[in-house]
């Protein structure tokens, strides 16, 4: 074996109540891909944040080639080869992706004078190098997930670190991009470099890692070859069970058209979208990246403004022109950035779940407490949210856990049709499992739901119909016996690449 | 699931809640004991009750103004507001002659319009608060102006007003004046609606991440202006007990109120971010603005120094408060 | 002027101590009540008596002269001279101060009360026709003429426009006021104000700033424009910058109240009253009309403040 | 790798930019046109010079502060600040006697000091931005009357001051005093420390996400009191500018004007959430502050109701430069 990059060892770190990491050791050895995995909240991200100098641990070590380091800040962990992609974005919205890629490192003119052209250029360079579709003049916040994530991707391979940590790099990429990244990785990856990639998609881990740390509970459990392990095997080191990976039995016959859209177009991407939701039935909306599922689902919810189109339910022709309407007519949208657009992070847990529910806990506009704490407590257990309590800052949540209770809110209302979009984004497998039980278990009691999702292996399993999207538009319909990734990718693909083609289609009004 | 170190983590968000009330009530009382010790003077119910008295105004302008910080937005139209609305209560009463209990609702619903404006531009229109609410200063200012003639219009032939809206003192031995207990009644009143009601909840969640509120089927156009609107019932209140202390409608002032308002809001804890914040801090905040000028004029500090005084205070007390809650975190 | 004795700290009321005085004015900022407080100061000590001296920030600032006013009852004072923003807003402190025996000295303009024993001011209305009959002597009682005041709604500023107003209404019909505007007394909005009024007028005689201020503003903008000589300017207060202009020629002459006369006085009378001395109703502390001629008479000199 | 649909993405970039410039300009160009039809006596080149005249010391402030609100904060302390710079300056010149241009510098540099002292509180010690140069604004303002005296110190006795640096016409024909062409080398000065340099970046970086940047390896505190610094030298300025253009220090005033010069850069498009401004806006800004009143004034329309006159055009273009924004978004 090569080089010992990195070792860590007897690393422990406690919040308040919480006892995140608990003598934690791991390596990394030049020229591998190490796998760190684990259930949401196992302690994975603060072991990063502790090498990122952002958290400092309550005690361990460092040992950064063959020198024990104590590392005090981002600035330091960059001299010493390191750079990290966090688990959360930080990016600057209001700065170009050039500018982004290399604040703080801007080439100068003369002294404190900025090289505008430099710094472009040594941009369209590195992404040359780097093979990532991105242009250096655009603003970052004109651009989607994905993309914002390839910024950053970017931005970590600019420092030619020795050691490359990303922390769930995939989870807003489609396939063929997660393709893309494996390829900038393998490329990466020498003698002298080696990466750790925490991710919850257990079918990439063979694909691109050579060995995987698994940590449960923030403690070390055990590390495997790749090469020998089963995920059966991997998995249940996390969770400390195994799971059944059984697809449910599909209820033979379709209930009534409960939500029909007929006609729907935005100015800025759809086109004459047609879709018919039945009671009872889990519809998967899959397309490529930026394909127009999540506005759809927003124009549905009455998110953003449409242009033309109808909506009926049960029959009925409904106007919705904001999601209080829509929740009243029974229609829940679960956004797929939960940070920005699902939570109150700074506010406790149960007054999160309890948010699209306040008219049940109130009587002429009092508010029962009692009630929403004891609900807030029902469905901690009912979605097994890792927490200490629902008084807790829901900011201190692991993410995963952050988004069951993105979810539990929406099953406290209890809305006839449930949008969820990329619901299991973020979330280790024991946890998807749990989702998945659920949404069948709504189906099965009624209830409609149309799941969004770009991971093909999870709609294939999950949908009774899948309807594919590609550019705006609705490019075919699959029944469950008739889908599979392929036909899938067809579909998502048809017509023009959609990847490059999305952006100026909106500048042209 | 729920661990002991888990219960004791609950327990100690409680304590932390708590201690930062603790913490600008400390303030407040160093500044008491601190001038009571310096000056006889100061620790005298007439004095005390000068003090109180004269944070009603402040106080009730900040009422309002926590709700709408609490939503993360700003308001900047409180003092000019109120100067308009005490102009409106002087017209209601004296030019058109209504009764008593009527004036002064309609003095109270002038405010809750002036809430509602700014509600309709920062809500629907979106315009950003600090902007709206800085067009409505000017506004009420110039219009205060205008409909009064820029003349005082006086009360005085209102019988009982001024006794039962400011100077009236209910409780027989207490100098403890009626505007002292209207402050009260209209704080519980604003700590009810913060903490037990639908509107309180929402406007914790407004303040704390609207587009995710608005996503989770919270109509927050509709509640924003709720909220804008109740705030200016509390800037109409004030317009009201300053009219009936003065015995007048003074057409030229209230500029500068609102960053006294501000200020005892945030002094109290509230954060500017929006989120969260209490109408308990704000009247801690409120009372910690009026002892300062108070106590320093008492112990003979000469005026031109008075502001700096101030300043530094504000200063000190955010940053205790500060402090505090960096601990808390790390 | 920073080292007032502390009027808190010696036990005021104590028989044989030295008597305490509260004062509460319309203002502190501004030159004019300095030279007020400074009349007041040596007063205070000629009569071996302790004062306090405070006032709003603004003149539109009532309700904080109220605070202040309720203040000054509660330090306990032997006598209480006030300068009232408004007479009906501080009629309640006035009832308080009856009913405790603490006698009451109005200072500066007029309480509109009986309770006050005396009134030591200046009469603004009749200052200000002074004003008004100077400028229209100067433009030959013809022509356009237009105000920068100070306050829309003070009553100095109100009294001190309508005087001027008056006057030429009845004595000079054929002077025209063609605009009022108010720049709060600040020079930077003064100067603004009367630059846009004078180029708007170009024919414009004759210009009337109402307080120091104001009376600068005016100054500075025929400076700025470049038209001295052509525009006739007169002022109210004194202040350096206004006795230059007077001895350079760019204003004709200004009113000059005597604010250190009005805080002397004011002092004076009280230590009467709390002696039980009876006491003339009202003190005019008076205004001269003072220009580049008798400027340096000892006797105006003597009501000029630099 | 740009295929041409990037580029034009870019170009229309560019071209939103220009547009939000173009938009606050158009309103100014409306308010022109308008008052000069309503009055011939408006569009005199005397008239204008007025204006431009009347916005130098707003003008000045309102730079500083566009920097302040990029990094997303805010400033109350400039109209006190400023006068408090106003009388070191006159101190510096009159009491201590130093050579004019080092008086004036060091008035700059006071500037400088009290952004520095912003700039600890905001960045070091973490205290919010309003209330640290709320209390910034007391402070200064007491200072300035304790320092004084109360009294205004005249420099008519330095030669040349207020003819350099105020009432000058440099360009023989040309009305355009030195005050104004101050203004506009520190408006160039400011443009381009925003575009060009190092601490422009930061400054737009931090605004738009400032624990971002300071993961980015930016040190985040020091450039912010940097940032904060550099707008005190134009609060300093503005002090020095003012003192020399009444040839003396008046120690009352400055109250109010940090609201005019944070109205300027809003209208001018400068975001309150920091991340987006520029300085070309933020003079429009204070163009249309200027025009306005000096307009309404020259049109006939009475004082009270200009303030009511300029709380609507504030809206008006905040609202078009919404609308116009909300647009280009879908
Ligand atoms: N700042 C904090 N304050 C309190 N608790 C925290 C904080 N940060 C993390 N935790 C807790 O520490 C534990 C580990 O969190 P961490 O974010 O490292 O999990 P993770 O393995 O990255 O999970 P995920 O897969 O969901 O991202 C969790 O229980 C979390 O709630
Ligand atoms: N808030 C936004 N602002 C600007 N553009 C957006 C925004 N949200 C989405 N878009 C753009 O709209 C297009 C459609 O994105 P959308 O999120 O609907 O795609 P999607 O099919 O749901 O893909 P995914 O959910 O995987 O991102 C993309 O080009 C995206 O960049
Ligand atoms: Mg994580
Ligand atoms: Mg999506």
């Amino acid at each position: 074996m090569s080089a010992e990059l990195l070792s860590i060892s007897g690393m422990s770190k406690s919040f308040p109540g919480v006892k995140a990491l608990s003598k934690m050791h791991l390596d990394l050895y030049g020229g591998e891909v190490l796998a760190l995995v684990g259930e949401n909240g196992a302690g994975k991200s603060t072991l990063m944040k502790l090498l990122s100098g952002i958290y400092t641990p309550d005690e361990g070590e460092i040992v950064v080639a063959g020198q024990a380091v104590a590392i005090s800040g981002t600035k330091q962990a960059q001299e010493l080869g390191i750079s990290i992609i966090h688990q959360e974005f930080n990016l600057m919205p209001d700065l170009t992706v050039a500018q982004n890629i290399f604040i703080g490192r801007e080439p100068r003119a003369a002294g404190v004078f900025l090289s505008e052209r430099e710094l472009n250029r040594a941009t369209a360079e590195l992404l040359e190098q780097t093979g990532i579709a991105l242009n250096p003049k655009q603003l970052v916040g004109e651009l989607s997930v994905a993309k914002q994530q390839m910024v950053e991707i970017a931005k970590a391979l600019s420092f030619k670190s020795k050691i490359l940590i990303m922390d769930e790099p995939t989870a807003a990429l489609n396939d063929a991009e997660v393709a893309a990244l494996h390829e900038l990785i393998r490329r990466f990856v020498t003698e002298q470099t080696g990466v750790i990639y925490i991710s919850h998609r257990m079918d990439e881990l063979k694909e691109i890692s050579q060995r995987i740390t698994v940590i449960r509970d923030g403690e070390y459990v055990d590390t495997l070859n790749t090469s020998e392990a089963t995920m059966p095997q991997v998995i249940s080191l996390m969770v400390g069970r195994t799971l059944s990976d059984q697809r449910p039995e599909l209820p033979a016959s379709r209930g009534p058209v409960v939500l029909k859209v007929s006609g729907l177009s935005t100015k800025a991407l759809l086109k004459n979208v047609d879709l018919e939701l039945h009671r009872g039935e889990i519809l998967g909306l899959a397309g490529l990246m930026g394909a127009g599922r999540t506005e759809l689902a927003r124009a549905i919810v009455g998110a953003d403004p449409i242009s033309a189109g109808q909506l009926e339910i049960d029959g009925t022709a409904v106007s919705i022109s904001n999601p209080a309407v829509a929740a009243k007519l029974g229609i829940g949208y679960l956004s797929e950035d939960r940070k920005h657009l699902g939570l109150m992070l700074e506010r406790d847990v149960k007054e999160n779940i309890a948010l699209t529910s306040l008219q049940k806990f109130s009587t002429l506009g009092f508010l029962n407490d009692a009630a929403i704490e004891a609900k807030g407590r029902e469905y901690i257990e009912k979605l097994r949210i890792k927490t200490p309590s629902g008084d807790q800052i829901t900011k201190n949540l692991s993410g995963g856990n952050q988004q069951k209770v993105v979810i539990a809110k929406w099953l406290l209302r209890d809305c006839e049709v449930l949008i969820f979009d990329e619901p299991t984004r973020g979330i280790d497998v024991g946890a998807k499992e749990e989702i998945y039980a659920l949404l069948n278990q709504l189906a099965e009691t009624g209830k409609s739901i149309i799941m969004i999702s770009s991971e093909l292996p999870e709609v294939l399993r999950m949908s009774h119909r899948i309807l594919v999207m590609a550019q705006g538009r609705i490019s075919g319909e699959l029944s469950a016996a008739e889908a599979d990734q392929e036909r899938i990718m067809q579909l998502a693909t048809a017509g023009a690449q959609p990847k490059m083609t999305n952006q100026p289609q909106k500048d042209v009004q | 699931m729920s661990s002991p170190a888990l219960t004791s983590k609950v327990k100690s968000n409680w304590w932390k809640a708590s201690l930062q009330q603790l913490l600008a009530f400390a303030s407040l009382i160093i500044l008491v004991i601190f001038f009571s010790v310096a000056s006889p003077k100061f620790y005298q119910p007439t004095n005390l009750s000068n003090i109180l008295f004269s944070i009603v105004v402040t106080g009730l302008l900040a009422i309002g103004v926590t709700l709408v910080i609490i939503t993360g937005g700003i308001d900047l139209s409180v003092g000019t507001g109120m100067t308009l609305c005490s102009v409106m209560t002087a017209v209601f009463l004296v030019n058109l002659g209504l009764p008593m209990v009527l004036g002064v609702i309609c003095g109270i619903l002038f405010g809750a319009l002036i809430g509602l404006i700014n509600g309709i531009f920062v809500s629907l229109l979106k315009i950003p608060p600090f902007i709206a609410t800085l067009a409505m200063m000017l506004v009420a200012a110039g219009l205060s102006l205008v409909i009064s003639g820029t003349k005082p219009i006086y009360t005085t032939g209102v019988p009982g007003f001024q006794q039962i809206f400011a100077q009236g003192k209910p409780i027989p031995g207490l100098v403890i004046p009626n505007a002292v207990l209207i402050l009260l009644i209209a704080a519980v009143v604003a700590g009810v609606i913060l903490a037990k009601t639908v509107l309180g909840r929402y406007t914790y969640s407004i303040g704390s991440n609207e587009e995710a509120t608005a996503l989770s089927g919270v109509n927050v156009i509709k509640w924003k202006v709720i909220i804008y609107t109740v705030a200016g019932c509390f800037t109409g209140l004030a317009g009201v007990v300053a009219t009936a202390r003065l015995n007048s409608a003074q057409p030229a002032g209230g500029m500068g109120l609102e960053l006294q308002a501000i200020a005892a809001v945030v002094i109290g804890g509230t954060s500017l971010q929006g989120g969260k914040g209490s109408i308990i801090g704000t009247m801690i905040g409120a009372l910690i603005m009026g002892v300062l000028p108070n106590g320093l004029s008492t112990i003979g500090v000469p005026q031109e120094w008075q502001n700096v005084a101030v300043g530094i205070v504000i200063l000190l007390a955010v940053f205790l408060d500060m402090l505090r809650r960096r601990k808390s975190v790390s | 002027a920073c080292d007032t004795p502390s009027a808190g700290s010696s036990g005021a009321a104590s028989p044989g101590g030295k008597s305490f005085i509260a004062i509460v004015s319309k203002g502190f900022q501004h030159q004019f009540w300095q030279s007020v407080k400074q009349g007041a100061e040596k007063a205070a000590k000629e009569f071996n008596v302790d004062i306090s001296f405070e006032g709003p920030d603004k003149e539109t600032n009532v309700q904080q002269q109220v605070d202040q006013l309720n203040q000054a009852m509660a330090k306990s004072p032997q006598a209480l001279a006030i300068a009232a923003l408004d007479s009906k807003a501080v009629e309640g402190v006035l009832q308080d101060a009856k009913s405790k025996n603490i006698p009451v000295i109005a200072f500066d303009s007029g309480v509109d009360s009986d309770i006050p024993l005396a009134t030591a001011s200046t009469d603004n209305k009749a200052a200000a026709a002074e004003a008004a009959k100077h400028l229209a002597q100067l433009i030959g009682n013809e022509g356009k003429v237009a105000i920068i005041g100070h306050s829309q709604t003070a009553t100095s500023g109100t009294d001190r426009r309508d005087g001027f107003v008056d006057w030429l209404k009845t004595n000079a019909p054929k002077v025209t006021i063609v605009d009022i505007q108010y720049g709060d007394g600040d020079q930077l909005k003064s100067t603004d104000l009367a630059k846009t009024i004078l180029t708007a007028n170009p024919d414009l005689k004759g210009m009337y700033g109402t307080n120091e201020g104001s009376a600068i503003g005016v100054v500075n903008a025929v400076q700025e424009l470049g038209i001295s000589g052509k525009l006739k300017v007169v002022g109210f207060d004194s202040g350096k910058a206004q006795i230059d202009a007077i001895k350079s020629g760019l204003m004709a002459g200004a009113i000059t109240q005597n604010p250190v006369g009005i805080g002397y006085e004011t002092v004076k009378a009280a230590v009467a009253a709390i002696k039980g001395e009876k006491l003339e109703k009202v003190i005019d502390t008076g205004f001269y009309w003072y220009d580049k001629s008798n400027i340096d008479d000892p006797k105006i000199a003597a009501n000029l403040y630099q």
